[in-house]
């Protein structure tokens, strides 16, 4: 173990599609880079608190660099400063820490992305009609991210477009099931939803197979197996795809060359994408979907 | 202050409207007012596919329910039944995804799972006497950590199965009695309510699921080999978790490592709200039915309702110390 | 004449019991007032209402002449009514003390306890009782005796002017009791007004000033003790002549050895205890409280661990380690306390009496045969007199008595070659009590060998084919039974300390 | 079969010495156990500074552990601590950031509104007879709802209030004593659980929290206002409550709305773990300190080994049984 450099990744989550994602790049990147890596997150992205403890141990194991997604930027900050102090790199992933400490930040505009799945959502539904939002979490960054992008762009632009309910089903797929049903009891005449990660969006397929009603259009987020299969099927029109695979093999790189010093720029921006039944298949597209 | 355990034999029918007016009338009264309240609100709410939404929805925490009744009318608790649910889907997953097996190994390999793990839980319990909440915690932590190493922290999707699915979303009810398209997973809640039922009420096992909440030491000096059946309870819960992880992973059509974390939480109380008493010897499979029920309907109408999320847990918290306090005044005078 | 309390035309309802009919009751100041009945007379029930437990549902009841309803404990003690309830009701992980004075602790400010003050006033308590016990004692690993001292400790220390005592001796015996009349003579010189439940008849003679008879709820008579002799107050009781016979001991000395223990040992309790029961015989063990007789009996069942010793049933050494390897043995074991380790009280009168047998009910698919357990359970609340509505009744719901005879039913039901009773007539009245002998000498005229716990020495005496003595955990002898025996003999072995067990060898 | 109560008046030293040897022997040489394990695993574990952390990781989930300690010793259960934890940080959040009032407001506001939800919980058990486990669940929904209502669903910082952070963070201690640079949350879990020992072992109150535990009837029976006495202990709780409150809100420096479910589920097992009775009428403060180390240091000592987070979870599982076991074993022949 001497001698080995160590970069523990402090991660919002760990058993969701999408963190395992970013786990696989970062895998990849320790791997070809000869570095040992640990991802770790919290269950749920509320757990405050759990995260910093995470971060507490990880600070203890004298690594060389730290990727950290914060859940709340400002409560970790008295550690992200003793590790500044140590002279240990901090990057940033997934979302932003309102600090200098980090030598940059690898993302993706989540407001953007969603704004983009609101402008596919108004043109396939012609630009007028009902729409609803099947959200993954009330408080957490991304989720208020995506919710409103989505909303304020579907305000500001498309004024024929009302968005009748926003729920929320923790990402757990059975729970966003019942939400998106008990919403298209509501809202017969419902037009299309949004479902804002992996969870939300196959909740929403389930619901309306559940319920027989073709006339709905679905749009996700994320990927993973169950989504891509219900995208070719034309279950679901389409869904937004960050880079989360890019998003971990940026953060162990740009780790290694902050611990060597080198002049990083303050966003690595991974990218998102939309992707639909005629582009799926695409190279670029393929290559940062994961199931 | 009566048990359905001790009734003397009547009609099936005749025994259920009894139960339901003596025993559980405010739980079901509680059901009743939450329903008509529901209709008024919303148009939407009364609709024949609404109404089979909410009893699928009820599938898998009823199921649940059922299982965490027998264990807390021994005086025990489970909480791991979220996550033996999980682990048992992951299993299934592995018979008849990775090894390619027909659905009938998925299914015995789903509660003989079940009846393992439980009996794992019930070991622990009545032979290394550690207090159930204790050892069903360990069980639930250590069994959702096994669900996330066997399937490498990713779903299992049953898609080489084709008939896995129907499972609990077909409609076997529905291809006889069109007009009756009740879906096979509320079908396969009721069967096992009634199998349950059965069991507590009328089989030596049962019987001593009362008696050892009751009082177990008096059962000990009665000659009972306590610790035997206590065990068969506690896996004879094992089995329906199992059954529960058939429905929510033919319902997903895959097996989500990830979930199971709060489902014991929610199956308790519905087991609470059906009137079992936590400190055991009393309890019915009827009351915990209602109670997964009544959450359901509340759960299901204040979406419908577009209530503000937040509004819903503050109304959902409101209605479930209400809808209990009903039932107690009711058993005050007696 | 003023009384103290009285109650006219009290009734009382439970669901399918008319408990009480249009009952009166009156007490004076210093005098011990005996309220006399069989099991489920209700008896209890009358001094629940007199102590604020339960309303009444007819009938009023004058304190000094004031017309007073006591709503709650707390008001029944506010009029001066103390009550010792049948069932013991301690706080089993607390302290003798905390149990005695909860609710009066002496506090200092901030509600801080000054535990040392809690401790003296309750020593002082112990004192008057002359009861040697460390207040600091947890009530919880008391033997029943022990608890029902404490409990009476608890009823005095509230000072009370009325005091009802619902079979305070049953777990007693005689020392205790002796004191505890000591204490209830100068409770009657200060002028309290005490009521006394017994099923012991002949301590009605020695402290009762005056009978009062209950039968079916409703009031037989009010008497004079001392001008009354027992077997009229037994007559009105039951209701019809109930006679003593003494015991015809059969010759078993032919018959099998059914059970045979050597050497058995565990800890202080129990030192090197050997005896033997033959087919047919009963066996009494007679000793003070705490000998170590229950616990004897325990190891025997598999309830507690052996710490050396040998168990042979039938000839064949067995190895008991749990209640179930005993009753497959075929030794059965009647606990002396019913309600923690007897009966399931949630449970019915029917599913309790087949609680040790359910085998005997089931088919092979585990189903239960609920009509075949009716049958059962109604046989024995015949043969039993069982008082209850129906076999379907709560057992918590029956009188103290009826809870018992349900636990004997259990064991005659399980039919077991070798029976151990722990106090099997605590509670019982007198009529039930004679019909429960004739069961166990039937019992031993079948073959069975039976083991007769008792702190009850007539009970032993009439009871017994051979007595068994113990003393300190050691068994210091074993006298024939019969009309040679006297109480001296018994008492001379029950009190043998260590240093004199080689004359007890002799005994023997 | 005893319980710290009932000590006669010693030391506090020897005091502590005693329940230590006697009485906690297992869970606190569990505790020792994994010390020496974690130590000899990794040289990175026994580092003053990780030891400070794991002290900091405890110091929330301990005094939670102590409220609940207090309820579970009445023979109830709080489900609420965790998301009351929260609301009371997100009413002091309103005190101190909306408001803008001085922190010893915010500070008596947390106290107080935890003693208040506290009280109503109490209310619900004693006078509504609402069993404990569906009145504190409903009230851990109110409360969760409540607190994102209030809060606008989104964290309060306290970045206006400077010295709020100190309440966790800072270290009068270390100030004094340099070498020991004990943060400032730490120490208030210590002075919570010596305030809520010195009450239970030593005043009316903790008294009647045995006494109710052990034989509510019987309490009652003798006349004591039972239900007064059940609403206090629930409200003292909820006042602790309130300081896990401070302490996560200082630590945070926000309050966050979302965060504390599940919370409760940890406080009861290290209450557990701790060595009291989920029946009532046994336990103490300090077991449950120790089974709030015992939780922290597995996670923590597994994190610093770097053993996959799956992994982490089997094994915290099978750790807490085993640990409880060890426990029971040593009980076993008294
Ligand atoms: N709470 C109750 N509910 C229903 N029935 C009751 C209740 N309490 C007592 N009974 C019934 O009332 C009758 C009188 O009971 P009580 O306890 O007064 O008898 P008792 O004279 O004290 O008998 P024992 O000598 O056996 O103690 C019994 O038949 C009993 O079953
Ligand atoms: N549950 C218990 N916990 C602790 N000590 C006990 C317990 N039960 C009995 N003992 C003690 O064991 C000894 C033997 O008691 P045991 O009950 O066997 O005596 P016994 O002869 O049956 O008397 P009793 O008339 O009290 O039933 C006594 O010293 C008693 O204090
Ligand atoms: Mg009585
Ligand atoms: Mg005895």
């Amino acid at each position: 173990q001497d001698g080995e450099v160590f970069i523990p990744l402090i991660s919002k989550g760990f058993q969701h599609q999408f963190w395992q994602a970013v786990k696989t790049g970062a895998d990849q990147a320790a791997e070809e880079m000869g570095v040992r890596i640990t991802f770790e997150g919290p269950d749920n992205e509320t757990m405050v608190d759990r995260q910093i403890d995470m971060l507490a141990a990880a600070l203890a194991n004298n690594p060389g660099a730290i990727g950290f997604a914060a859940l709340d930027s400002q409560a970790a900050i008295p550690l992200l400063r003793q590790a500044d102090e140590a002279g240990i790199p901090v990057i940033a992933f997934d979302s932003g820490v309102d600090s200098d400490i980090p030598a940059t930040t690898t993302t993706t505009d989540n407001v953007a992305a969603a704004s983009l799945a609101a402008d596919k959502m108004a043109e396939l539904i012609g630009g007028a009609g009902k729409v609803a939002v099947v959200a993954h979490d009330q408080t957490s960054r991304t989720g208020i991210d995506r919710r409103d992008g989505f909303l304020n762009r579907m305000e500001s632009e498309y004024p024929e477009i009302e968005v009748v309910s926003v729920q929320y089903g923790a990402g757990d797929q059975l729970q966003s099931t019942e939400v998106a049903k008990a919403i298209l009891t509501a809202n017969p005449d419902l037009n299309g939803m949004f479902g804002t990660n992996e969870g939300s969006a196959i909740g929403i397929v389930n619901a309306v197979r559940e319920m027989g009603t073709d006339e709905v259009t679905v749009i996700g987020y994320d990927s993973g197996k169950a989504q891509t299969d219900a995208i070719r099927s034309g279950e679901m029109a389409g869904a937004i795809t960050q880079n989360p695979v890019g998003i971990g093999y940026e953060t162990v790189k740009a780790a290694i060359a902050a611990m060597n010093g080198e002049e990083l720029p303050e966003v690595i921006d991974t990218g998102f994408y939309y992707y639909d039944q005629s582009n799926i298949d695409d190279e670029e597209i393929q290559a940062v979907l994961y199931d | 202050m009566t048990t359905l355990s001790t009734d003397a034999p009547k009609s099936a029918l005749s025994r259920l409207l009894m139960a339901v007016t003596h025993q559980k009338l405010l739980a079901f009264a509680s059901l009743i007012v939450l329903l008509i309240g529901f209709s008024i609100a919303s148009p939407n709410f009364m609709q024949t596919s609404n109404m089979i939404a909410i009893l699928q929805a009820t599938s898998v925490n009823g199921v649940l329910a059922i299982a965490v009744t027998l264990v807390i009318i021994t005086g025990g608790i489970d909480l791991s039944v979220g996550t033996m649910m999980t682990f048992t889907a992951v299993i299934t997953g592995v018979v008849l995804t990775f090894l390619g097996l027909p659905l009938l190994f998925g299914v015995m390999a789903a509660i003989a799972t079940g009846a393992f793990c439980g009996s794992c839980s019930g070991t622990f319990v009545a032979k290394m006497k550690i207090p159930p909440f204790i050892a069903t915690l360990g069980m639930m932590l250590i069994l959702k950590g096994l669900s996330l190493v066997i399937s490498g922290t990713r779903p299992i999707y049953f898609n080489d199965t084709p008939g896995f699915s129907e499972i609990s979303r077909g409609s076997v009810l529905g291809e006889v009695f069109p007009a009756l398209p009740l879906p096979n997973g509320v079908l396969i809640l009721f069967i096992v309510a009634a199998v349950a039922a059965y069991i507590l009420n009328r089989t030596v096992l049962g019987r001593y699921c009362f008696a050892l909440g009751s009082n177990e030491e008096s059962v000990r000096l009665s000659g009972v080999n306590t610790d035997r059946w206590k065990i068969a309870i506690y896996a004879l819960a094992g089995a329906i978790v199992g059954v529960a992880g058939l429905l929510i992973a033919s319902r997903l059509n895959s097996a989500q490592p990830a979930l199971g974390l709060g489902y014991e939480l929610e199956a308790i109380a519905a087991v609470v709200i059906g009137g079992t008493s936590l400190s055991g010897g009393r309890g019915s499979i009827l009351g915990s039915l209602i109670g997964a029920l009544i959450m359901a309907v509340l759960t299901n109408g204040l979406r419908v309702l577009s209530v503000a999320q937040e509004w819903q847990t503050v109304v959902t918290g409101a209605i479930i110390i209400l809808a209990v306090y009903a039932d107690m005044m009711r058993r005050k005078p007696s | 004449m003023s009384y103290l309390v009285e109650m006219r035309g009290i009734e009382k309802r439970f669901p399918g019991v008319h408990a009480l009919r249009s009952v009166n009751f009156d007490l004076r100041a210093g005098e011990v007032h005996a309220l006399m009945g069989e099991n489920g007379a209700g008896k209890s029930t009358l001094m629940k209402i007199m102590s604020g437990i339960y309303p009444r549902d007819g009938g009023e009841m004058l304190v000094d002449g004031h017309p007073a309803a006591p709503d709650s404990p707390r008001a029944a003690q506010r009029l001066g009514i103390g009550i010792i309830h049948q069932e013991l009701s301690l706080m089993n992980d607390l302290t003798a003390a905390q149990n005695v004075l909860i609710g009066r602790e002496p506090r200092r400010s901030f509600g801080r306890l000054d535990e040392a003050a809690l401790n003296r006033r309750c020593e002082e308590i112990f004192a008057q009782l002359q009861l040697r016990m460390d207040p600091r004692a947890p009530v919880g690993a008391q033997t029943i005796a022990r608890q029902q001292l404490i409990e009476i400790a608890k009823a005095l220390s509230y000072d009370p002017r009325v005091l009802i005592m619902d079979e305070p001796t049953a777990a007693l015996n005689d020392a205790e009791i002796a004191e505890l009349f000591r204490v209830i003579d100068t409770l009657k010189t200060k002028g309290v007004g005490i009521v006394y439940i017994s099923h012991r008849m002949d301590e009605i003679k020695r402290i009762a000033d005056r009978v009062t008879i209950l039968r079916d709820g409703a009031h037989i008579d009010t008497l004079d003790a001392a001008r009354t002799p027992l077997s009229r107050i037994i007559q009105l009781m039951v209701g019809r002549e109930v006679t003593q016979s003494a015991p015809v001991i059969p010759d078993t000395s032919a018959s099998a050895v059914a059970l045979e223990v050597r050497g058995l040992s565990r800890g202080k309790e129990v030192r090197d205890v050997s005896f033997s029961v033959r087919k047919g015989e009963i066996l009494g063990i007679a000793g003070l409280m705490g000998a170590g007789r229950t616990e004897v009996a325990r190891i025997i069942f598999g309830a507690d661990p052996r710490d050396a010793g040998e168990i042979r049933v039938a000839g064949k050494a067995v190895d008991i380690r749990h209640p179930h390897a005993a009753v497959q043995a075929g030794i059965g074991y009647l606990s002396e306390d019913r309600k923690h380790f007897g009966l399931a009280v949630d449970m019915s009168v029917r599913a309790n009496v087949a609680m040790a047998d359910l085998g005997r009910f089931t088919n092979r698919a585990g189903v239960l045969d609920e009509a075949a357990m009716k049958r059962t359970a109604l046989d024995y609340i015949e043969r039993l007199g069982i008082r209850t509505p129906s076999d379907e009744q709560d057992v918590r719901l029956l009188s103290g008595g009826n809870q018992q005879k349900v636990v004997i039913a259990k064991w005659l039901l399980r039919d077991c070659d070798v029976l151990i009773f722990d106090e099997p007539t605590r509670g019982i009245d007198v009529g039930a009590k004679s019909e429960i002998y004739a069961l166990l000498e039937a019992l031993a005229a079948q073959g069975r060998a039976i083991i007769v716990i008792s702190s009850e020495l007539p009970e032993v005496m009439r009871l017994a084919h051979r007595i068994a003595v113990m003393c300190e955990g050691r068994l210091t002898g074993i006298l024939p039974g019969g009309a040679e025996t006297t109480q001296e003999h018994i008492m001379e072995l029950a009190t043998r300390r260590g240093s004199a067990l080689t004359g007890a060898e002799e005994a023997i």
